[in-house]
Parts: structure tokens; C-alpha cells; sequence
């Protein structure tokens, strides 16, 4: 498999305050890689950093075989890198579908953009019943598949998905880990963010631990779950 | 080293006033210049002494201008201050050189109620602003006894509500009828419900009363709502350049009512004539004087002459020079009543005709014979 | 069993068109956990924005130890002795850690109103809470955890006989989570009676004695944990498939 | 007598709409409440008259010409310096406008003096009839302008992409940017087209009144007025708003005399805005 | 208390200052006084609480008012203060309960708005002398310079009450429940604070203050009118004042005000004719490089990449 992803010795953080250190990863075209960790460790600072939201210190992001450290969150979209944030933040005063569009903003392919319109519609039903209504105006759980739909709309090879399951019930759960697989296996990468390590690594194909800014732990997701380390640390048991 | 007596003033240079201010600063400037180069300044008691104005920027505001009158008084030491521009500000800063013992000699507050406290040391070399229509009023009168109804419109500020109520009680002495008294508030842009309420009632004369754009503003509405009379009586707007450039045409036959006009004909101790002033401010300034200019130029000469014929810089002798003057300036003639207002000097009425601004009344100054009724507009 | 210390009759918030609760009847006990799940968008925050007066009731009544709240202000619910958290949580930025507790203190039921008094009950919580290390720093540099214990923090510094939590544990991690269930026991034992929403199916079928299911705004089922994970219509609408094929291979 | 009273007040309210148009858009999306609009607007004014003045252009012709200029200004206004601290409280970016307000008042005063100007058009003054009404041809072409530019506004922020991005921005910057949309040059655009339509608004205004760099503030106050009034960010709104603030004013002035127009005027926007707190079009989101 | 120190000393040296000024020099310090307490209160209610009255002169003009018209029916100065509070609070009450339920910009222009329609009525009202304001009689002396120690000395003695309350404030629960308001009404109301009494309150204490100011600075310029006294640029001016030098903390307000009436003293006098654009560039700079007050800035150490980091913060 093609390596799509890969970060080198990364450092970043906010102002003087460097929440990670030296993180270096892969991801390989049609993977799902799940990031797990616990509060504050940094994962979404490495979304960010990832995405051009923030700007690394210094260290390396390599995508597609180009370098494309600091690239700017509005750029990096257009390569093929979308995100579903945490905290959802969707557009609260424009409806659902507009919000979707938004999604495909940069696209110049208007014909394809009606065709996965339809689509994300097909994965989440409620947000085509509810498509007139403002995203503000919508549950916490009705809003994730809304994030998720809209990073969908911009036809990304590289999906990042900030805490997947955060607040949803157990059956979307349900939904959003077979969306997951139905993407990847459309040939898409994604790369997820996810508190519920066991949900994670249930789908990923790989995992990469992440405690207070540095990478611990990475392997295959099965190996990873049965490592009694995280077993403890994450699991609960 | 150079004797000087020094001036000092607070000016509006900058804020909504700022236009007035360059014209109150240049005819202070003018004067003191004039004193120095021409005449070689003042002479007391073989001493020669020259003028020198310290001024600041009030920023158009009152408050401002109190505390640069009162720097200009107790850091510089300067008992001589001349007014800045506005009834408010004139207010404000006189109290404080009433306080001090410092004089003021005034050129542009013209709100009656500055004279009601009393003071010694205040004067005003133009006319209150309840003396502003008054003869206009009396023209009309004179050229149709049987004008009966008379609107007056205001803005609803300080100066311009006073010559409004002095204008109502002197219309009424007249024997006329107000049938429209209304003020609006300032820097209004339409006023076309209260001037539709004018049309109503047919007056035959309107007076409007307010600055320049309110001028502007009042002609232009009345064309366009078609209210014909048979005079439209201003204050200060028609006799600003800038009304005839704006209105064209429109401007013509409106009358304005100004302390002063370039075209009156009075003699000068020093500077010889009117026709000199204006000659000698142009070739100096490269505009026409106007009466802001003048007044104010007018209020450097009343000290000029009252420190001369005191031959002292003692406030005290100097004010009381100030109280007793009486001569006639390219301005007009100049002397005080008790209160520090014009004892002798009256308004003047200029019409526009021909894109020209003509003094038509009083009729001994007069360059023209008004021109009434107004025509109609087109 | 004992008393109900919070009822609720015909309880209605339409929000235009949208029916988001419909007529839910609930009684809960003094001194239980209450368990409130349903699928997103099933009305589970607006009936607890209901129940602490920041939204107006459409239809029903809300009482408090047969006391009528429905229709009251929601500072005055909130002195009578009924707390809560919200599901995005709102700590006061610009406030240290300290301070925002003391805000509850000062406020609540147990109406500290001398600065040393809020100032040391606010000492106590940070210290039951776990964030006493963090008790001087300012929040806005805390992390999702951290503020979800604020929430909680705040919540008990009113000193409540009811406590509503809105999915404190969402986001956490399983041991983090740990944490706060134990918190939650620990209050609860305290005689504080809690009310929670939770999509976390480990939490509140772990912490809770009686459970209602909310979906589109209707009650569809209450009971234990035990009763409601074997509800079919429960399984079909929420737990999904996934769920119970856990539940039965555990 | 009514209907023409209504007539003068649709007509003040068009230019009212206008002077509020690129207040609430800038509102609605920077978040930044500009007090420098006024200067803006006597700045347009400005270009209107020097424009007159120099290439003898009619000022509702020259419009599009003031516009660019503005848009201009306007966009590097935004880019270079608000863009700078766009982020701190909005009381500190208000401030920051207000000290661009002063600037730019005194600005002008240096390099145009405090004279009062005006525009001198062949048809200042006059009206047409229609049944026994007047229509006076200033105000009904400026009517006109503020309607056209109005709809213009609106169907760029609906239907072109540039305006939908300039929606999103509005709402939630950090998603936008993970849209695609460059915050930093769509604030610019945003503030250029707000800073354009004021300068249409200071055409309409030198064909109206006279102006100089003082009356800024009164200008600003009214565009606060009609945005609110409207509801921020609505561009419907704002003309709205406009209109009604012209109708109010009026029939305030009428019938209970000029002096009262203000304190109706501001009585009834605090009635509206306490029960109406968004506005009378006024979206769910923004601002 | 140690934090207390520094400004007792400064209150030490206002006090005795007087006889060594220049009547300028004191005019500019009384205006600064002056100026102080006006944005230390607006801070209770738009620092504290979150509230941004951006009519608050409106209690200014009010306090002016009520004393311009009462002295001119013979009351002395002093009986003229209580009357002047009460007016004040009354109308900050009444007027408050509708007002204060808008939040953020929309209170910001109500408040605007009700400051703009009473000085539209006061300019209408005979007994205030309408548009031609009011003169006051003028505060007998022995000379000019006692005279205006005495107003001096008025105003520092509303000033030093204003800072007191405001410390009390800090450490006290209503100060507490007007912070929560600020960061979070909704939070606030969960948390049992009675949100439309305390903003009423902190509006109230607000006016009491600026009410006084207002009174003083009548029969210190003994003469008023709407147009100056109901002068929404005084709004402003606190505004500015308050955010340089730090809302919503105690001795911010006063540190602001002495910088803008100074910074505003030394460009007008260095740069007569431009004074306004330098003093606007001052204000944007202002902004863009200390956006969080003055306070901020040096306390902990001044430093270079402090303006840089902030520039770095806020810009996009
Ligand atoms: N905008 C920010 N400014 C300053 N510090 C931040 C910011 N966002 C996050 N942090 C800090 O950076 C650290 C890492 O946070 P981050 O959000 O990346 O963690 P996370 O792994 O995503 O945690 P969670 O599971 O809670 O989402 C935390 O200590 C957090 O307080
Ligand atoms: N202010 C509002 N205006 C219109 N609709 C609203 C409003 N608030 C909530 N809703 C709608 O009411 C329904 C119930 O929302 P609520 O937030 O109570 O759901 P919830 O059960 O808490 O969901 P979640 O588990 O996702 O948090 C949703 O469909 C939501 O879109
Ligand atoms: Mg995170
Ligand atoms: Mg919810």
C-alpha cells in the first residue's frame, strides 16, 4: 500500500505552551488509523497541526509524497485533507444542506457534488429530513452527522474525524462505525480520534497511543487491544 | 528683546466648527498682523510694543476651550484672551476669565443668556442673536405693510432657537402673525413634514434660523415641496459664498442677516476704510473676508485701541478703556452697553441677486434695492 | 420506597413545529440516580432546560417536593436546591478554578455570603472533585475533563438536593470516567438525589436505579437498567444492535 | 397630506437603508461595529464631489467609479489593520474603529478643509407630479440607487460562492477555513463591499445635503439604528429598517413636531429592539 | 492590601498636590479626576458585569441637569446630590428593567438609544431651559485657584468612594455574581444568581456615581446644555479609558484615564493640526498591540514579544 500520510519529528503547541513533542506517524492510502489518549494528551492539537489550523514548530508533514508542513487550513482542504473538528462547529445559522455544501466549497465538480449530496444523505436519513432546518437549531448527536457529512462533501482522500462517538447514542454509533468502513472501503483513508478505545480500535486497522504530547504505543489495532498496558489505562479493566 | 502684549484664545480648529474657526483665526490673525507690519505696533509711553496671539485647538468643544483659556491664563499669564467660536464655548470660557480678572473680548457667541450673569470683564463686538432677524423683519415690514403671516423654522440649538424667539417677538410687534414656530433637531437632513405643515398655512414670509447647511437645506426642500412666498429670510447661510455655489439659481432673492458685509462703507482710524479691510484681508488671504472674519479682526482692534488709549497693560485700565470706547471701525461702529453688548452697532440684510450677495438694508448702507416679491420657482 | 422529590405531569416544549418533549409524566425519588437516555434530538436536554426554568414550558407541570416550579425563574429553582450541568460545558473564563466554585457557593442552596465561608466550601469541593491541584489556575487553560469537573464542582457547590448532569461523561476516557462515576456514587450517598443524561451506556446502566427512555419527545420506556436494555422497542430506537450483542457475549 | 408624507418618508428611508446596508453587513459578519462608517460614508461623498467636480461626472453616474475607490480603501482598511486584532473583545475592536473614525475625520479636514460642500446637479430642487404628489428627482433616483444596490447585495451574499463564504465566516471561522475560505481576504471583501456601499450612501448624500467631515457621527448613529432596527447582517433588513426609520421620522415630525422626531425615533427603536431583540428581519446566528 | 499601596500613595500625593499647580495644570488633573471615576463606573456595570452601557452619560447628564435646575430655584450645592442619585437610580431601574434583558451590542445600542431620546427630551424641556441650557450661579471664592481646589477636591472625594466600592466589590458575592453574568448569563442563572436584580443593581451603583460626577461638573462649569452633557463621545471616552487600562479590574479604569487625558494633552499641544490622526493612530495601535489593557502589559514585566504575541493572537 501507497503511503498517503506521514509526520516527522513534529512539535507543536499554542503560543509558548508546546503540547506535542517529536510525533512521528504513517498512514497508508485506505487505512483507518485510530488515535487514542486521554484527555489533553493532544490529539486534537495534532489535528490541527495536520490540517494547517495551527502552525507546527518545526518537524515535518509529508502528504501524498509532498511536504506540506504549515499549508494553511484553507489550502490543505483542496489537497484532499478534510475534517469533522471537535466541537463540531458547524455553520449554526445556515440550514443543514447549506451546510453540507459548504462541505464542497472548494469543488469545481458541481455535477459530482449533487451526486454525494445524495449520498450522505443515503448514510444519515434525519439530516435529509431536516434539511431545511438550522444546524444551530439541532441536537448534539444530529449535529456530529452533520460535521461528519459535510467533511464527506468535500470528496476527501484524507478524512480526519475528531471524537467520533462523542455524545452520540449507541445505535448512530453503530452508523458511524459501518460509515466509517463503507469509506474506506470506497477508497478513502481515515484517520480518527476516538475516547472509546475499544470502539476505535475495533474499526481501525492501526492505533497510535498518545500521552501528554508524545506517541507511547502504535501497532495493529488488534495487538494494541490485547497490550495490557492500554488494557488498563484505557480500558477500564 | 521685543516688547509684546500677548492674545491668547482657544480656536476651533478641528471638530464640527472647524470651518468657523479658520475664519475666526484668520481674522485674528489679520489684525495682529496688521498692528505689527503696518503700523509697528502699539506704542505706550514711547515703548513699542507688539501684538502676539497664543492659540490652541479646542477641538470644537466647550469644555476644551474652558481649559485652554484658563492654560492660556495661568501658564502663559495672558489677562488679554479673545473669544473663542460658539455660544457654548463662549460660555464656558468667559466664566473662567470672569474668575480670573482676565478680559474677554468676544467675536462670535451670540446667545443672549451669555449676558444675563452679569459680568464685568465681557465684550461683544457683534450683535445678540435675538437682534439676528430683527431686520429683516423690519424691511419687509417696510416694503409690504400687509405681510400678515409669517413662518419661522429653527434649529433646535443654542444660537439658533434664540434668534428664533427674538425674531417671534419682534414679528409680533410687527403685527404679524406666527403661524408656524417650529425647531428641529440639528443635522437633520429632511424637513419636509414640518415645511408640508408650512405650506399648509400660507405664510406669506419664512425665516429660517440655523447655519449653513440648514440654509442650504431650507431652500431646497421649499422648491422641492413647491412652497411659494414671498420672502425667505435666513441667518448666517446667505451670506456664506458657499450658499450661492450650492444653490445656483435657487439662491436668488433669499435674504441673510449678517453682523457685517464686505460692501458697507465705514471709515477706520487705522486700517482707513471697509473697502481697505477687505482689499488688504484678500490680497493677504486670497478669499473675501466675511463677517466672521471681520468681528473677529474687530475684536483684536478693540484692544489695540483700548491698550492704547489706557497706555497701560493694567487689566483693571484696560477694561475700563474697553467700557468707554466709542469710534467708528472698518466694522461698524464700536461701543459697549453696560451689559458688554453692541451699544450702536446693528445687523444688515443681503439678498442674493445675480449670484451676487448685496446689502440691501439698512438703506443708508444699502447697495441695492431688495428685491420682492420673490419669484416664483421654476 | 421514598418520597418523589420531583414530578412532572403532561411536561410539553414545542419548539414551532417540533413536538421535542411531548408530554413526558416522570416521578423521580429522593435520594435515587435517574437514569435519562433516548437518541439524539429525543428532547433529553431540553427537558432538563425545562425542569431548571431556562426554557418555558409549553404545556405540563414541573414540581419539586410539591412545590410548583414549572414557570418559575431559574435562579430561584436554582436556590431551592436544584443543580445542574451543561452538556457543553460553561466554566466562567477569566475566573480561576477556586472562583468559579465559590460563584455556586455563593449562590446556592447553602447561601455562603461572607467571602471566607464560599472561599473555604469552595476549598472543600475542589478537593472532593480532584481538581485541587488546579484550584488557583485560571480555566480557560483546562482541559474537556478538567471542565467537566468545574461543571460538577459548581453544581455542588450550590449544595443540591437534586443534581442534573448532562453527559459529564461524554468525551472522557474509560478511566477518566471511572473517576467520575465514582464522584457520582459518592455524591449521591452524600443524600443527593441525581438526575442523569448519558449516552455512555457503562455509566448510567452502572450507576443508575430507574431509567427512562426518551424518543421524539415521548417516553417509550422506564425501569432498571436491567428491564430497559432488554426492551425491545429500547434496543430498536437507541441501544442498537451492537449493544445487546455485548451485553450477551459479557 | 399623508400619502405625501409617506412618499418623503419611503424616499429619506431608501438612503437611510443604504447608509445602514454596509453597517450591518460588516456587523453581521466581522463582528466589527464600525464607528468609523460615517467617515466612510463622507469619504464616498468626497469622491462623489471631487469627481463632480474635476471630470463633471453626475453623481448617481459616478457611483460605480466612487464604489471601486471605496471598495478599495475599504479592503486594505480591513486586511492590513483590523485584520490585526479582529479577534480580541468586540469592545476593543469598536474602539479601534473609533480611533479610525477620528483619524479619518481629521484626515480629511487637512486635505479638504471643514468647508461645507455640496453637489450642484441641474436638477437639485425639482420634483414631478404625480396625481397631486411631489416627488423630488434627487431623492427618488437615490431611492432608486439604494433599491438597486440593495437587491445587488443580496443576490451576491445568497448566490455567489464569494458571498456564501462570507456567511460561513460569519458563523464559524475556524470551519470555513476548513472549507476552503481565507478568512483574513473574506473579511477584506466583506469590509470593501461594506466601505463601497458607503460611499454610494455618500454619493446619495451630497446630492441631498451638504457635508462636511463633521457629520460622520450623525450618519454612523443612523446606520446603527437601521441595522439593528433591520437585524444584523440582513441585508432585507437594512432596507427595511431604513425605511421604516424614514417613515417614523416623518410622521413623528409631523404630527408631533421636528423636535420630537428624535426622542420617537429612539423611544421606538428601544421598544423594538426589547421586544424584538433581533431585529425585525434580523437571522438566528449571526452577530 | 500590598496591592493597595502604590495607589494610596498616588492618593497621598493628589491630595496634597494642588497648591504646587499651575490653574491649567490643575484643570487638567480635575478632568482626569473627573474622567477616572467616570470609568471606574462604567466598569462596574459594562467591566463587571458585561454589560457595555454605551449610554451610561446619560446619568452624567442627568446628575447635571438635576443640579443646574434645583440651584437655580435657590437650593444650595450639597442638597442638590441626593436628589441628583435618586433621579439617577430611578431612571436606571425603570428604564433598566426592559433594557438590561438585551444582551451584548444590543444593550450596548439601547442604551445608546435611551441616552440619545433623553437628551432629545431635556433639549425639549422648559424647566431645563431646553436647547439654551442652564447657567449656575458661579462658586464664590477668594480666588480663582481655591475655587477650583475646591471642585478638584469634590470630584477626588467621588473618585476615592468609587474605588472603594470597587474593591469591596471584588471580594464580595455581588461582585462575583456580576462577573458570572459577564462570562456566562445562562451559567449564572443555573447557578441561582437573581441575574435581573443584580444587573439592576450594578447599573444602579453605576449611575449613582456617574450622577455625582455629572452634578459636580455643572457647578464646576457653571453652565450646561444637552448637546454637552448628554454628549454620547463622553461614552465613548470611558469606554476607551476602561479597555486601555484594563476592564473589570480595580485601579485598570484609573490608569486609563490618566493615560488618555495625557496622551490627548501632549499630541494636541505637539501636533496642533493633526492632532486627530495622531490620536486615532494612538488608538488603533492601542488596540492592536496591548488589546488587554495597559494593567496587563506590565504586570508580570514588560516585554517586546508580549505586543508581538498579541498582535499574533488576535489577527487572522
Ligand atoms: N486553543 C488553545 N490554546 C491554548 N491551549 C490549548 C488550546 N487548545 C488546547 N490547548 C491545550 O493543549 C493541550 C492538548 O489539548 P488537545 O485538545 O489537543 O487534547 P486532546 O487530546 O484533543 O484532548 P480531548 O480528549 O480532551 O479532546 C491541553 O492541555 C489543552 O489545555
Ligand atoms: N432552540 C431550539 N429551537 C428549535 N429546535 C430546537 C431547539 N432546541 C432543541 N431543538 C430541537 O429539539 C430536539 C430535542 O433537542 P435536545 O437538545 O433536547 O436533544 P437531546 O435529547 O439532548 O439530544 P442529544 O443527545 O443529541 O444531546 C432536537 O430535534 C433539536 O433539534
Ligand atoms: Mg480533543
Ligand atoms: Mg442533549
Amino acid at each position: 500500500m501507497k503511503e498517503l500520510l506521514r509526520v516527522e519529528n513534529l512539535n507543536a503547541g499554542y503560543g509558548d505552551m508546546q503540547v506535542l513533542w517529536d510525533i512521528s506517524l504513517e498512514v497508508k492510502e485506505g487505512e483507518i488509523v485510530a488515535l487514542v489518549g486521554s484527555n489533553g494528551a493532544g490529539k486534537t492539537t495534532f489535528f490541527r497541526a495536520i490540517t494547517g489550523l495551527i502552525k507546527p514548530y518545526s518537524g515535518k508533514v509529508i502528504y501524498q509524497g509532498r511536504e506540506i508542513t504549515g499549508t494553511p487550513a484553507e489550502k490543505t482542504v483542496s489537497l484532499g485533507i478534510a475534517m469533522a473538528p471537535e466541537g463540531r462547529h458547524l455553520f449554526a445559522g445556515m440550514t443543514v444542506e447549506e451546510n453540507l455544501l459548504m462541505g464542497a466549497f472548494h469543488r469545481k465538480d458541481r455535477e459530482n457534488v449533487k451526486k454525494d449530496l445524495e449520498w450522505v444523505y443515503k448514510i444519515f436519513p434525519v439530516l435529509k429530513e431536516r434539511k431545511k432546518q438550522l444546524a444551530g437549531d439541532m441536537s448534539g448527536g444530529e449535529q456530529q452527522m452533520c460535521a461528519i457529512g459535510r467533511a464527506l462533501m468535500s470528496n476527501p482522500k484524507l478524512l480526519l474525524i475528531d471524537e467520533l462517538s462523542l455524545g452520540l447514542a449507541p445505535v448512530i454509533v453503530d452508523v458511524l462505525i459501518n460509515v466509517v468502513k463503507d469509506i474506506r472501503d470506497m477508497g478513502k483513508t481515515v484517520l480518527i480520534v476516538e475516547q472509546d478505545v475499544q470502539v476505535a480500535l475495533e474499526i481501525a486497522d492501526r492505533g497510535y497511543v498518545i500521552e501528554t504530547g508524545k506517541i507511547t504505543y502504535h501497532g495493529e489495532a488488534q495487538k494494541l487491544l490485547e497490550m495490557d498496558e492500554i488494557k488498563q489505562a484505557y480500558l477500564g479493566i | 528683546k521685543e516688547n509684546v502684549i500677548k492674545l491668547g484664545a482657544a480656536i476651533s480648529m478641528t471638530g464640527k466648527l472647524a470651518r468657523e474657526g479658520k475664519y475666526v483665526k484668520d481674522g485674528y490673525e489679520f489684525w495682529t498682523w496688521y498692528v505689527n507690519e503696518k503700523l509697528g505696533g502699539i506704542k505706550i509711553g514711547g515703548k513699542t510694543y507688539k501684538l502676539q496671539l497664543v492659540f490652541y485647538d479646542d477641538e470644537s468643544n466647550a469644555n476644551t476651550a474652558a481649559k485652554l483659556v484658563e492654560k492660556l491664563i495661568t501658564e502663559h499669564g495672558i489677562k488679554f484672551i479673545l473669544g473663542p467660536y460658539g455660544s457654548s464655548a463662549t460660555f464656558a470660557t468667559s466664566a473662567i476669565t470672569e474668575k480670573y480678572g482676565a478680559i474677554m473680548v468676544e467675536a462670535n457667541g451670540a446667545s443672549d443668556k451669555i449676558f444675563t450673569r452679569g459680568f464685568k470683564n465681557l465684550f461683544a463686538v457683534l450683535n445678540v442673536a435675538s437682534q439676528y432677524l430683527q431686520g429683516t423683519i423690519d424691511m419687509l415690514a417696510n416694503l409690504d405693510p400687509s405681510i400678515k403671516k409669517v413662518a419661522i423654522v429653527y434649529e433646535d440649538k443654542l444660537f439658533a432657537k434664540s434668534v428664533a424667539i427674538g425674531a417671534k417677538k419682534h414679528a409680533e410687534a410687527k403685527g404679524w402673525k406666527v403661524v408656524t414656530f417650529a425647531g428641529y433637531p440639528g443635522g437633520t437632513s429632511d424637513i419636509s413634514s414640518l415645511l408640508l405643515k408650512v405650506k399648509a398655512k400660507k405664510p406669506d414670509v419664512v425665516l429660517g434660523s440655523g447655519h449653513y447647511q440648514d440654509g442650504v437645506l431650507l431652500v431646497r426642500q421649499m422648491k422641492e415641496l413647491r412652497i411659494n412666498v414671498k420672502a425667505i429670510g435666513e441667518t448666517v447661510a446667505p451670506t456664506l459664498i458657499d450658499f450661492v455655489k450650492n444653490l445656483g439659481k435657487d439662491a436668488e432673492g433669499v435674504f441673510g442677516a449678517a453682523q457685517w458685509a464686505a460692501s458697507l462703507k465705514f471709515s477706520d482710524p487705522y486700517i482707513g476704510s471697509t473697502q481697505n479691510f477687505v482689499k488688504m484681508f484678500e490680497q493677504k488671504y486670497g478669499y473675501k473676508p466675511d463677517y466672521h472674519v471681520a468681528e473677529s479682526a474687530a475684536a483684536v482692534e478693540v484692544y489695540q485701541r483700548a491698550i492704547e488709549k489706557a497706555q497701560s497693560l493694567d487689566p483693571q485700565k484696560v477694561r475700563d478703556a474697553i467700557a468707554s470706547l466709542d469710534f467708528e471701525s472698518f466694522y461698524g461702529p464700536i461701543a459697549f452697553d453696560e451689559l458688554g453688548r453692541p451699544a450702536k452697532k446693528g445687523m444688515v440684510v443681503v439678498q442674493v441677486q445675480n449670484g451676487n450677495q448685496v446689502v440691501v438694508w439698512p438703506e443708508k448702507v444699502a447697495q441695492a434695492k431688495p428685491i420682492y416679491p420673490k419669484p416664483k420657482w421654476k | 420506597m421514598s418520597e418523589v422529590i420531583l414530578k412532572g405531569r403532561g411536561v410539553t416544549k414545542k419548539f414551532g413545529g417540533l413536538v421535542a418533549v411531548n408530554s413526558v409524566d416522570f416521578d423521580v425519588y429522593e435520594g435515587e440516580i435517574f437514569g435519562i437516555i433516548g437518541p439524539n434530538g429525543a428532547g433529553k436536554t431540553t427537558l432538563m432546560n425545562l425542569i431548571v426554568g431556562l426554557l418555558p414550558l409549553s404545556d405540563g407541570e414541573i414540581y419539586f417536593r410539591n412545590v410548583r416550579i414549572s414557570g418559575k425563574k431559574p435562579y430561584y429553582i436554582a436556590r431551592l436546591g436544584i443543580a445542574r450541568t451543561f452538556q457543553i460545558v460553561k466554566p466562567f473564563k477569566g475566573m480561576t478554578v477556586l472562583e468559579n466554585i465559590m460563584v455556586g457557593a455563593f449562590f446556592g442552596h447553602g447561601n455562603y455570603t461572607s467571602y471566607k465561608e464560599a472561599y473555604e466550601r469552595a476549598e472543600e469541593i475542589a478537593n472532593l472533585v480532584g481538581l485541587w491541584e488546579k484550584r488557583d489556575e485560571l480555566v480557560d487553560h483546562l482541559n474537556l475533563a478538567q471542565l467537566k469537573r468545574i461543571e460538577l464542582a459548581r453544581a455542588l457547590a450550590l449544595e443540591p438536593e437534586v443534581l442534573l448532569l448532562d453527559e459529564v461523561m461524554a468525551g472522557l476516557n474509560p478511566t477518566e470516567m471511572e473517576k467520575i462515576m465514582d464522584l457520582v456514587r459518592d455524591i449521591n450517598k452524600k443524600g443527593v438525589t441525581v438526575i442523569m443524561i448519558e449516552h455512555i451506556m457503562k455509566a448510567v446502566m452502572g450507576l443508575s436505579s430507574r431509567m427512562m427512555v426518551l424518543h421524539f419527545g415521548t417516553k417509550i420506556a422506564e425501569g432498571t437498567p436491567e428491564e430497559i436494555s432488554q426492551n425491545e422497542d429500547v434496543i430498536k430506537a437507541y441501544l442498537g444492535e451492537r449493544y445487546s450483542k455485548r451485553r450477551k457475549s459479557a | 397630506m399623508i400619502i405625501q408624507i409617506l412618499i418623503n418618508g419611503v424616499l429619506l428611508g431608501g438612503i437611510y437603508g443604504l447608509i445602514g446596508l454596509g453597517f450591518s453587513l460588516v456587523w453581521g459578519v466581522t463582528n466589527l461595529i464600525n464607528l468609523a462608517h460615517g467617515s466612510l460614508v463622507i469619504l464616498g461623498a468626497y469622491a462623489t464631489f471631487w469627481i463632480f467636480h474635476f471630470l463633471h461626472i453626475d453623481p448617481f453616474i459616478s457611483i460605480p467609479l466612487v464604489m471601486v475607490a471605496l471598495f478599495i480603501v475599504g479592503y486594505l482598511m480591513q486586511r492590513y489593520i483590523f485584520n490585526l486584532a479582529i479577534k480580541a473583545d468586540v469592545f476593543l475592536t469598536l474602539i479601534m474603529t473609533f480611533g479610525m473614525d477620528v483619524l479619518l475625520a481629521q484626515l480629511m479636514i487637512v486635505m479638504w478643509s471643514a468647508d461645507w460642500r455640496s453637489i450642484a446637479t441641474t436638477y437639485q430642487g425639482k420634483s414631478f407630479i404625480i396625481g397631486q404628489y411631489l416627488f423630488p428627482y434627487t431623492r427618488v433616483l437615490g431611492f432608486v440607487a439604494a433599491l438597486i444596490l440593495t437587491i445587488l447585495t443580496a443576490i451576491f451574499l445568497n448566490r455567489t460562492k464569494t458571498g456564501q463564504s462570507i456567511r460561513a465566516v460569519a458563523l464559524d471561522m475556524m470551519a470555513a477555513r476548513l472549507m476552503g475560505v481565507n478568512p483574513g481576504k473574506t473579511y477584506a471583501i466583506t469590509f470593501g463591499i461594506g466601505t463601497a456601499l458607503a460611499g454610494a450612501a455618500g454619493s446619495l448624500i451630497s446630492v441631498i445635503q451638504s457635508f462636511n467631515p463633521a457629520v460622520g457621527g450623525g450618519i454612523t448613529l443612523r446606520a446603527f439604528v437601521v441595522a439593528i432596527l433591520g437585524g444584523l447582517g440582513s441585508v432585507e433588513g437594512a432596507f427595511l429598517g431604513g425605511i421604516i426609520l424614514g417613515i417614523i421620522e416623518t410622521f413623528s415630525a409631523f404630527y408631533l413636531g421636528e423636535s420630537f422626531k428624535n426622542v420617537v425615533t429612539f423611544t421606538l427603536f428601544v421598544i423594538i429592539l426589547v421586544t424584538r431583540p433581533r431585529g425585525l428581519l434580523g437571522k438566528k446566528y449571526y452577530g | 492590601m500590598k496591592k493597595h499601596i502604590i495607589p494610596l500613595i498616588f492618593l497621598v500625593i493628589l491630595i496634597i498636590i494642588p497648591p504646587f499647580l499651575s490653574g491649567y495644570m490643575l484643570r487638567i488633573l480635575t478632568a482626569v479626576v473627573m474622567f477616572a471615576t467616570l470609568t471606574e463606573a462604567i466598569n462596574i456595570i459594562a467591566g463587571y458585569a458585561g454589560y457595555p452601557a454605551f449610554g451610561n452619560v446619560v446619568f452624567f447628564g442627568m446628575g447635571a441637569y438635576v443640579t443646574a435646575i434645583l440651584m437655580n430655584h435657590g437650593f444650595g450645592f450639597y442638597l442638590t446630590l441626593i436628589p441628583s442619585i435618586v433621579t439617577a437610580v430611578l431612571f436606571a431601574v425603570v428604564i433598566g428593567f426592559p433594557v438590561l434583558r438585551l444582551r451584548g451590542h444590543y444593550f450596548a445600542i439601547a442604551s445608546l438609544g435611551v441616552n440619545v431620546a433623553v437628551m432629545e427630551i431635556v433639549n425639549n424641556l422648559k424647566i431645563a431651559g431646553a436647547a439654551e441650557g442652564l447657567t449656575l450661579p458661579l462658586k464664590k471664592g477668594a480666588n480663582p485657584h481655591v475655587v477650583y481646589t475646591y471642585f478638584y477636591y469634590l470630584f477626588l472625594v467621588v473618585l476615592v468612594l468609587s474605588v472603594i466600592f470597587t474593591i469591596w466589590l471584588e471580594k464580595n458575592r455581588f461582585g462575583f455574581g456580576l462577573r458570572a453574568i459577564r462570562v456566562d448569563e445562562d451559567g449564572a442563572l443555573a447557578m441561582g444568581i437573581n441575574t435581573p436584580l443584580y444587573k439592576t443593581l450594578a447599573w444602579s451603583y453605576s449611575a449613582v456615581f456617574t450622577a455625582l460626577v455629572g452634578s459636580i461638573y455643572a457647578y464646576w462649569i457653571s453652565y450646561i446644555d444637552p448637546e454637552t452633557v448628554f454628549d454620547p463621545i463622553i461614552s465613548v471616552k470611558m469606554f476607551v479609558m476602561m479597555l486601555i487600562g484594563g476592564a473589570s479590574t480595580v485601579y485598570g479604569p484609573l490608569i486609563g484615564a490618566v493615560l488618555l487625558e495625557l496622551i490627548a494633552e501632549v499630541v494636541w499641544s505637539k501636533f496642533v493640526n493633526i492632532h486627530g490622526i495622531v490620536l486615532g493612530a494612538i488608538i488603533i495601535l492601542t488596540v492592536i498591540l496591548i488589546p488587554k489593557g495597559f494593567l496587563d502589559l506590565f504586570t508580570g514585566g514588560f516585554s517586546w514579544r508580549r505586543l508581538v504575541q498579541n498582535i499574533k493572537e488576535n489577527m487572522i
